[in-house]
């Protein structure tokens, strides 16, 4: 079933790539209702899946195909507490994404197979109990995404998407070395993922494992991205089409982190453990050093983009304190982690949804500068209203997504590294004025007089919006929804 | 059961957004605040303590009804319904938005005081925070607000870190966010919570050095202005000292910094009162001097006496906003100089007047009451501290009678409008508030204290009574003398009402000391962002760039190249000084690609089309695997 | 070694060997009689020479592991690999001919030549001595020469055909003189005896030995276009008639390469070579990568990345007899760098020849199949999963990483990432950009050819297993 | 006549073999050059062949291989030469340089 | 058996012969005398080998290298410049750089036989070398002699096909360029 997930959206990307007559308007949007309709059987399996989740603490619904035994390489995947909820959150992101209406330039069924390509792909990324799987999906989800933003982007397109793709590109190698010396350490040799984690192959390897951590870490901070290794991301953003810009920021940064817990604290615990502390410094620079980079900037994109860096700070934050060893706050670590999963999830909503309505805000206004507009709560209660709530969680406000995962993370944080934990408190009010000053310029006030015709958001774009801010409003009103299934990942991870 | 007292009015919010543009709405809203008050008042009576909502593996919600909690769920609905009724009444315009909203501000706050841990009172207290904004800038049209409305969320938002900070310890230090973990705490955990909810309620509180955001959340509509004034948002901050200060007792210098904090605000929102020439700042001023007040009392160990004294500041300063709000509307302007209302509105100013003589603390009324207990309880910790406090009392007269002359005074007779007197709508809706007050004064029945403040019902010692009752009547009478010298309006000058409008300064200093500086850092971070955070990547590629050079002049590789190599060797020097001199100058990716680019170009010249070339780099590049392999062992 | 009635049975051993052989003549033979409108038939005979040699090839799979000829031919799972590679791709090469060459009338001549080059190539796959392996070069590189020169209107076909005959003249003469050395210090020719020879040798054989091997090393080097003796292959690349291109840049490598690995095996204790080839491997792909970086010609770029893929390979012999993956990473490798290889170039021969980049504006939307092969082969080239090029690269670098070269893989690494860009080069512009014009192609066994070959990228890659089984676990003779 | 010395002259020949494949700008002559260091080649395959081998027939059969060499790829290189000639007029290697970069 | 002393100073002249010839070829003004002088040097050769044993080997050689200089001479007679030697022929390039490459190699020649300990195994005296060869020939590298033979033809076939310019159906360059890239435009 989880394969089905993986490989249907995959499969029919090559159908819907082949489709043909769809250059007129109509055609595009039945290909586009397709291609959404199609999109949506991997949400509805894994929210099966979901439903039939244990919470065992190990992998579950496991599905095993050998691939090429000789190297220990299987397509095996399946679910536990950390990959069920980014996964189904990347499926939900991605029906979004690929019903959101977008400047198609003629080649909608490219597009759309593309779009629906990367969603087998992400997904398939998170399931993956195999890290050679787990390196494939990684390694094309950089293509498909290359070809988004260079063929449908504006701007300078094709310069952005080739910085993205040699940036990316350039981290996901010292992974596949790493990855390789975790191979051939261990006996038998395997790529499986829950055997790697028995087998710690690596434990005790010295300044060996000091430099396959350092091939980890550069791949996953770069796609991460942390400070200093983030620079690819605001242009890649700024040009990228609105719902490629929200998969990139909603998908593709979690596999950086995902990545994080995955593999370097799964199956490297002891060196993660001696390099957690100045993980968790860099962690708090990409807090602090992004909040402040986001408030400065006057173009939309560019301010979530970083924002983005802001929040994936959080996340490797929470991941640090986790990892380390800390006798006696055992609970704290709990909760660290916890709130990272957490707030990887939010995230993806949350800045997935702040980046599809940015799409609509260009198509609206043709320009992403925050200073061009005033006043459009006016002219644009949907979007006015979904902004806001969008910001709001994004800033941290109890009863929306991004409180629950933040504060667990300070919590805990608070309980291990106190210091580095009240400097990252910095964040939450910068962001809170980047973004308040945002809505401020852009929604509230007069309105120009350019912008008195300005549309609303159309049904289509209304009700993915609504979905996107209903689920981040239960998550933040109920988040133990999410975070029981986290939490049978996490509880057993951090008890040891 | 206990979260009827949040939902319903949070249901008759959503109620409300469908109901109130339709005729007859006004009942409705009497029997939504009438259930939001009732849902309040069965909570208290309800024999369910406590419920604890499970929100996730590891968290927890804890509710309930403490002692003290219990009154502020009843006053806040009480205090709140008639300013909603004013809402109704003079904002007709935008009421659909706005009465919907104060009614779930009234549900934040409701959720606020009926946290049991520090996680639920974070939620609620964020929330507050985050209604605050919304009502402020409720007049979003305006230039003004909306940026106002910034200043206040995010202000308050700093002092949030702290119960953030508090949260988070308690719960390393414990493993609970329970309150009454806090408790358990030892010293240096103890230290940082302490640290951590002195912040947070300082700030909301709008004491120094935060309390010129109060001044900003004047642009919302009087009726949010009476609110937050009153029972929410500022009564937050005491009330979280009021419940959390009895037990911290671990950390000695808590009270003490506590009380200093309100000694501080108390005179210097005093004094920005006295100076203020606006009506709704100066009574800003005065809310923050009188929470200063009940910080003073919280750090003299009677939070009990604080929370009396919030109680009562709560009805008589929402009376005097919505005074002022009617004043504000007849005038025009805000402008305490075109004012002198009392015989257009006769009856508002009577009204007025009644809350006017709480504020001053006069003796029979509740305030006074409160007031005297303040001293009595700072003059058992500190004489020093009680003296001060009754000296304050002066200011707090001057500025109670100076707003009321210029308010409500009788004004130049024919100059304005003279009706019959007669009860006016807005005028209904501060009845019950101004009934509140005058009932107030029963505290000083005996016994009358007991039910209010659990304190004991001790009679104040007569020679401090009369002390107050002169320092009180200086002060007026300084008012009194000031406006027959026409002084009044800016009694220090005009550098007087520019330390007013600053806030003694404060504002400016938090503008562009705080904010303006770190715009300036975010600014210079992106710039440094844009440009140089590559410049290890690209040094990097530049000195892969060099070596390509070096290698690809083909001269290297002969015998005679050995000059050349010396000389590649310079070129490599002056490449580095470059990039040197280049870092902060263009540190761009794309200098990388440039870079990679040239190496590109440079190793292109190996290939010279000429094949003799060719032949003899194979001759050069033979001997060079055949030095490798003798070096190699 | 005895002779006569092992005789039969070592014919057996070369039967692929002689089918191409007779292949050849019956081609140069049939040319002759066939009248000038009935030339282009002399394919036909080429393919069902090819498909006889590979069937043969096949066949032969059952058998042991063997030196035949008395030790100088190898017949190993590895060579019959080899081979197997090297007749499908030149199978491909057939295919991509018939409309390339349609106007010329020598196609007896260009077949048979065609078929001695592969079987010079598969010669040199199962060389095991070194007179075999210099007379299996001389023909490999003496069709080639004429090959790349086949063109004789086209001054930049007979320029690459007299650079390659230069470059691989020098190669050729020099390991004349290291063969002679090491026959002398060996007192044998096959590598067996080499081996033995040397081992014996001792201390006292070591420099002559040094130069002897750096000597031979030279002309594998040109086969292989290894840094110093790659010069020719870009102007090869550029030069010669695309198909041709597509084959002299992959075909013969196959051969070298397996030479190479035999060699090296059989080389004494003392002769520390790993780092030697090492340094070559770093040297040729950072020369090829940067160099392709602002070429304006595909063909061109393709030479130069063959170059750098040389490199690339090379990983896999710094692992030999250490690291049991080496041997399948260089099959593996070959075989994904053999089908990149023909789809790349199969691709410029039915877009006829189409080289200068910027004709390739909005091509991918003209062509959008044709441009996808392009893609799918440059995705390969950089490694991208699932495609072959991904697979084989994480065999080499694990062999880098396993033998302790982990600074040859970090390299490697660095280079992918410097030859994505001269790659997206070639292909933004045809995705990103709006064509300027019609793009005529030719006729369709080229795109045949060039889709099976892109088919086996994406099927070499997927179903990797029984490849990587295969490769697995089978000695190299000697 | 030891087997240094043979090798000495080989070594000798072999080197104005490479001097002249290096120098010479006629195709003509720089394949002289290759001429020699393959004659060179050959002598010392001759004196490895008396003097350190035994005799070795494969020594004999190797000798063959090396004028199998030379003479192909003289042959090749003369066809070659004569078509650039006829083709581009182009007699030195510096008139070919269409191929570069 | 021809007597040592004699093999001595025939290898002295033989040597020394060679290598003056050898160095003449590049020192001479005509490439006609040239290829006399490598055809003289390869004689020399040819000598040596027969005086070291290979008689085989070093008569073909003389004959193979006779033949193969007269196609050379006739060649520069025919195509090139300057055939009889007319005029002064100085015609190199990078010349210092080849100096250089030829001392070099041979210093790394010489150091390396003179550093290296060959194994010592002389040919027996009475080794029937022709026959030794016939035998190996159609023995043991009967594979080697076939690729060889192989060898030879693709380089008959590849002469014909540069050499040559008339091809069976008119001339050899018809149609021998690379497809346009519109199918009506003439070939590039």
């Amino acid at each position: 079933m989880l394969t089905i997930a993986i490989l249907l959206p995959i499969l029919a990307a090559i159908g819907v790539g082949l489709a043909r007559n769809v250059s007129t308007g109509d055609g595009e949007r039945r290909l586009q209702q397709v291609a959404t309709v199609v999109a949506a059987v991997p949400l509805i399996l894994l929210l099966v899946a979901w439903s039939r989740f244990g919470g065992s603490g190990g992998f579950e619904q496991v599905e095993t195909v050998p691939w090429i035994p000789t190297l220990g390489v299987a397509w095996k995947v399946g679910v536990d507490g950390l990959s069920l909820p980014l996964a189904t959150m990347t499926a939900l992101l991605f029906v979004v994404a690929i019903a959101y209406p977008v400047d198609f330039r003629g080649r909608a069924a490219a597009y759309l197979a593309l779009m629906l390509f990367l969603e087998g792909v992400s997904i398939g990324l998170f399931l993956a109990q195999d890290l050679f799987l787990f390196f494939v999906f990684w390694d094309v989800s950089l293509v498909a995404m290359y070809f988004l933003i260079g063929a449908w982007g504006h701007g300078d397109a094709a310069r952005s998407a080739l910085k993205f793709f040699v940036y990316t590109f350039a981290g996901s190698l010292p992974l596949l070395l790493a990855i390789l010396a975790l191979y051939l350490a261990s006996e038998p040799r395997t790529f499986d993922m829950a055997e790697l984690i028995r087998q710690q192959p690596l434990a005790g390897a010295g300044l060996y494992a000091m430099v396959v951590f350092l091939g980890f870490f550069l791949g996953f901070a770069i796609k991460t991205p942390m400070v200093p290794f983030h620079t690819w991301l605001p242009p890649a953003h700024v040009d990228a089409p609105g719902p490629a810009s929200a998969i990139l920021a909603g998908v593709l940064l979690k596999m950086g982190t995902y990545g994080f817990v995955r593999i370097l604290m799964s199956m490297m615990p002891d060196a993660f453990a001696d390099l957690a502390f100045p993980l968790a410094v860099l962690a708090v620079i990409s807090i602090v050093y992004g909040a402040l980079v986001a408030l400065a900037q006057t173009n939309l994109k560019r301010l979530i983009a970083y924002t983005s860096v802001n929040h994936m700070g959080y996340v490797i934050l929470g991941l640090a304190v986790a990892g380390v060893v800390a006798p006696g706050q055992e609970a704290a670590q709990r909760l660290a982690l916890d709130g990272a999963t957490l707030e990887m999830v939010a995230h993806g909503l949350i800045t997935g949804g702040l980046f599809l309505i940015s799409g609509s805000i260009l198509t609206r206004g043709g320009t992403y500068e925050i200073a061009e507009y005033g006043g459009l709560l006016d002219r644009t209660r949907g979007l006015t209203v979904g902004t806001a709530v969008l910001a709001f969680a994004s800033l941290g406000l109890p009863g929306l997504a991004g409180f629950v995962a933040e504060f667990q993370i300070f919590a805990g944080t608070l309980g291990v590294f106190p210091v580095l934990a009240m400097v990252a408190l910095i964040g939450i009010v910068v962001t809170a004025a980047l973004f308040l000053r945002m809505l401020g310029q852009m929604f509230l006030g007069p309105l120009p007089e350019r912008w008195r015709s300005l549309p609303d958001l159309g049904r289509v774009v209304l009700g993915a919006i609504g979905l996107l801010v209903a689920l981040v409003v239960l998550i933040g009103v109920a988040p133990a929804l999410v975070l029981d299934v986290i939490d049978s990942f996490v509880a057993p991870f951090v008890a040891g | 059961m206990i979260l009827l007292a949040p939902l319903v009015p949070l249901l008759a919010a959503g109620a409300g957004w469908w109901l109130l543009p339709r005729r007859g709405s006004g009942w409705l809203l009497l029997v939504a605040l009438v259930l939001t008050m009732g849902a309040a008042g069965w909570v208290v009576a309800s024999s369910t303590r406590e419920l604890t909502i499970g929100w996730g593996p590891v968290l927890s919600l804890s509710l309930g009804a403490t002692a003290f909690g219990a009154t502020m769920l009843l006053l806040i609905p009480a205090i709140a319904a008639p300013i909603i009724g004013y809402a109704y009444v003079t904002e007709a315009a935008s009421r659909r938005s706005l009465v919907p909203l104060l009614l779930v501000f009234v549900a934040t706050m409701e959720l606020l005081v009926l946290s049991r841990d520090l996680l639920m009172l974070l939620v609620a207290w964020e929330l507050v925070g985050a209604m605050s904004w919304l009502l402020i800038g409720h007049r979003w049209r305006d230039p003004g607000p909306p940026s106002a409305a910034r200043i206040t969320f995010i202000t308050t938002r700093i002092g949030d870190l702290g119960l953030y900070a508090a949260a988070g310890v308690l719960f390393a230090a414990t493993g609970s966010f329970r309150i009454d973990a806090i408790m358990a705490l030892d010293r240096p955990a103890a230290d940082l919570v302490a640290a951590g909810l002195l912040l947070a309620a300082s700030a909301k509180s709008a004491q120094v050095p935060f309390a010129q955001w109060l001044f900003a959340a004047m642009a919302g509509p009087t009726p949010v202005s009476a609110l937050l004034h009153s029972a929410t948002l500022v009564a937050a901050g005491a009330y979280l000292l009021i419940v959390t200060s009895p037990l911290l007792g671990a950390v000695p210098w808590f009270l003490p910094a506590i009380a200093l904090v309100g000694l501080v605000t108390a005179f210097a929102g005093g004094v920005v009162a006295a100076l203020q020439s606006d009506a709704k700042p100066a009574l800003a001023g005065s809310t923050s001097a009188q929470y200063g007040l009940m910080f003073i009392a919280i750090g003299a160990g009677a939070p009990a006496i604080a929370g009396a004294q919030l109680v009562i500041h709560a009805v008589f300063k929402s009376l005097l906003f919505l005074g002022a709000g009617v004043a504000m509307h007849e005038s025009g302007s805000g402008r305490l100089a075109g004012m002198r209302l009392g015989r257009l509105r006769p009856v508002t100013a009577l009204l007025s007047a009644i809350g006017l003589l709480a504020l001053a603390a006069v003796p029979l009324t509740g305030g006074g009451w409160s007031k005297e207990a303040i001293v009595a309880a700072a003059d058992e910790r500190s004489v020093l501290v009680g003296t001060l406090v009754l000296a304050s009392g002066a200011l707090t007269a001057f500025y109670a009678m100076r707003l009321g002359l210029l308010m409500w005074g009788p004004g130049q007779r024919g100059t304005a409008r003279e009706e019959r007197p007669r009860l006016r709508a807005d005028d209904l809706t501060m009845l019950p508030l101004a009934a509140g007050t005058v009932a107030l004064s029963m505290l000083w029945l005996p016994g009358g204290a007991a039910w209010l403040a659990g304190a004991d019902g001790r009679g104040f010692d007569l020679f401090s009574l009369l002390l107050s009752m002169g320092v009180i009547a200086a002060g007026a009478l300084a008012a009194v003398a000031l406006d027959r010298r026409g002084t009044l309006l800016a009694p220090a000058g005009d550098r007087g009402a520019e330390l007013a409008r600053t806030w003694l300064g404060f504002i400016p200093l938090f503008q562009s000391a705080v904010a303006r500086e770190s715009m300036r850092l975010a600014d210079t971070l992106a710039r440094f962002d844009a440009r140089v955070v590559d410049a290890g990547v690209r040094l990097i590629w530049r000195l892969t760039r060099t070596l390509s050079r070096a290698i690809a002049y083909r001269d290297v590789v002969t015998v005679d190249g050995a000059v050349r190599a010396i000389g590649s060797g310079t070129l490599l020097t002056a490449d580095l000084s470059r990039i040197a001199d280049e870092r902060g100058v263009d540190g761009t990716v794309e200098g990388t690609g440039r870079a990679v680019g040239r190496a590109g170009l440079e190793s292109r010249r190996l290939q010279t089309g000429m094949s003799h070339e060719y032949l003899q780099l194979i001759a050069a590049g033979l001997a060079v695997a055949l030095f490798i392999l003798v070096i190699a062992r | 070694m005895a002779m006569g009635t092992d005789m039969a049975v070592m014919v057996g051993d070369v039967i692929p060997e002689l089918a191409l052989l007779v292949g050849a003549v019956i081609v140069l033979l049939l040319a002759l009689t066939l009248p000038a409108s009935r030339q282009a038939w002399v394919a036909w005979p080429t393919l069902i020479a090819l498909l006889v040699a590979g069937i043969a090839t096949v066949a032969l799979f059952g058998g042991e592991e063997r030196l035949t000829f008395a030790g100088t031919y190898a017949v190993d799972a590895a060579a019959l690999w080899a081979k197997l590679f090297i007749l499908a791709g030149t199978a491909a090469v057939v295919l991509l001919s018939v409309p390339w060459f349609r106007k010329d009338p020598r196609h007896g001549e260009y077949y048979a030549l065609l078929l001695l080059a592969a079987l010079g190539a598969v010669l040199m796959a199962g060389a095991a001595d070194l007179k075999e392996v210099l007379v299996a070069i001389l023909l490999s590189s003496v069709t080639g020469f004429v090959l790349a020169g086949f063109h004789r209107r086209s001054s930049l076909s007979s320029e690459a055909a007299i650079k390659f005959y230069l470059v691989g003249a020098l190669a050729n003469t020099t390991a004349l003189m290291g063969a002679a050395l090491l026959f002398g210090l060996a007192g044998s020719t096959t590598l067996e005896g080499i081996g033995q020879g040397l081992a014996a040798g001792g201390e006292g054989a070591r420099p002559a030995l040094l130069l002897g091997l750096v000597l031979l090393l030279g002309v594998l080097g040109f086969k292989l276009g290894a840094v110093p003796v790659h010069s020719w292959v870009p102007d090869v690349a550029q030069g010669a008639p695309a198909p041709i291109a597509g084959f002299i840049t992959a075909i013969p490598k196959v051969g070298a390469f397996l030479f190479l690995a035999r060699l090296m095996l059989v080389l004494p204790e003392g002769v520390d070579w790993q780092p030697l080839i090492a340094v070559a491997a770093t040297a040729t792909m950072t020369l090829g990568n940067l160099a392709s970086l602002w070429q304006d010609d595909v063909r061109r770029i393709l030479g130069w990345s063959a170059v750098s893929q040389t490199g690339y390979g090379l990983m896999a012999i710094v692992g030999l007899g250490a690291s049991s993956l080496a041997l399948p990473a260089l099959l593996y490798f070959l075989a994904a760098y053999v089908a990149g290889n023909i789809a790349a170039f199969g691709v410029i021969v039915e877009l006829r020849g189409r080289t200068n980049l910027a004709d390739f504006d909005g091509a991918g939307r003209v062509r959008p199949a044709l441009l996808g092969s392009l893609a799918i082969s440059f995705l390969s080239f950089i490694g991208v999963p699932p495609l072959a090029g991904f697979v084989a690269k994480l065999l080499l670098f694990a062999v880098a990483i396993e033998v302790g070269y982990l600074w040859l893989a970090v390299v490697a690494a660095i280079n992918t990432v410097i030859s994505i860009v001269y790659y997206v080069r070639v292909l933004a512009p045809a995705y990103l950009r709006t064509p300027a014009g019609p793009i005529a192609t030719l006729a369709r066994p080229a795109a045949v050819a060039t889709y099976l070959a892109t088919a086996a990228v994406v099927l070499v890659g997927l179903l990797a297993e029984p490849f990587v089984a295969a490769f697995s676990g089978r000695p190299l003779l000697p | 006549m030891t087997l240094d010395l043979v090798l000495i002259v080989a070594a000798g020949l072999f080197s104005i073999g490479l001097y002249g494949a290096l120098s010479q700008q006629s195709f003509v002559m720089l394949m002289m050059g290759l001429e020699l260091m393959i004659n060179a080649g050959l002598l010392a395959l001759g004196a490895l062949w008396a003097f350190s081998t035994a005799g070795s027939a494969q020594g004999q059969m190797l000798g063959i291989v090396f004028m199998t060499v030379m003479a192909v790829e003289m042959a090749i290189g003369f066809a070659l030469v004569t078509h650039v000639y006829r083709a581009r007029r182009a007699d030195i290697t510096e008139k070919l340089r269409k191929l570069k970069g | 058996m021809i007597p040592q002393p004699l093999i001595d100073a025939l290898f002295v002249v033989f040597s020394i012969g060679a290598l003056v010839t050898g160095y003449r070829v590049f020192r001479t003004d005509s490439m006609v005398r040239a290829a006399f002088y490598l055809l003289a040097s390869f004689a020399a050769v040819g000598g040596i080998l027969v005086l070291l044993g290979a008689e085989f080997l070093g008569m073909v050689l003389i004959l193979m290298m006779a033949g193969e200089m007269l196609v050379m001479a006739i060649m520069m007679v025919m195509y090139m410049m300057n055939p009889a030697g007319l005029n002064p022929m100085w015609m190199v390039h990078q010349h210092r750089r080849a100096v250089v490459g030829g001392v070099g190699s041979f210093v790394v020649l010489v150091g390396a036989i003179l550093l290296t300990d060959f194994p010592s195994a002389s040919r027996p005296p009475n080794l029937a070398v022709t026959e030794q060869l016939g035998i190996e020939l159609l023995g043991d590298s009967m594979l080697v002699f076939q690729t060889a033979g192989v060898a030879l033809l693709a380089t008959m076939i590849g002469v014909v096909v540069l050499a040559s310019q008339r091809g069976r159906f008119g001339s050899a360059e018809d149609g021998s360029a690379e497809p346009p890239l519109q199918p009506d435009e003439e070939p590039a």
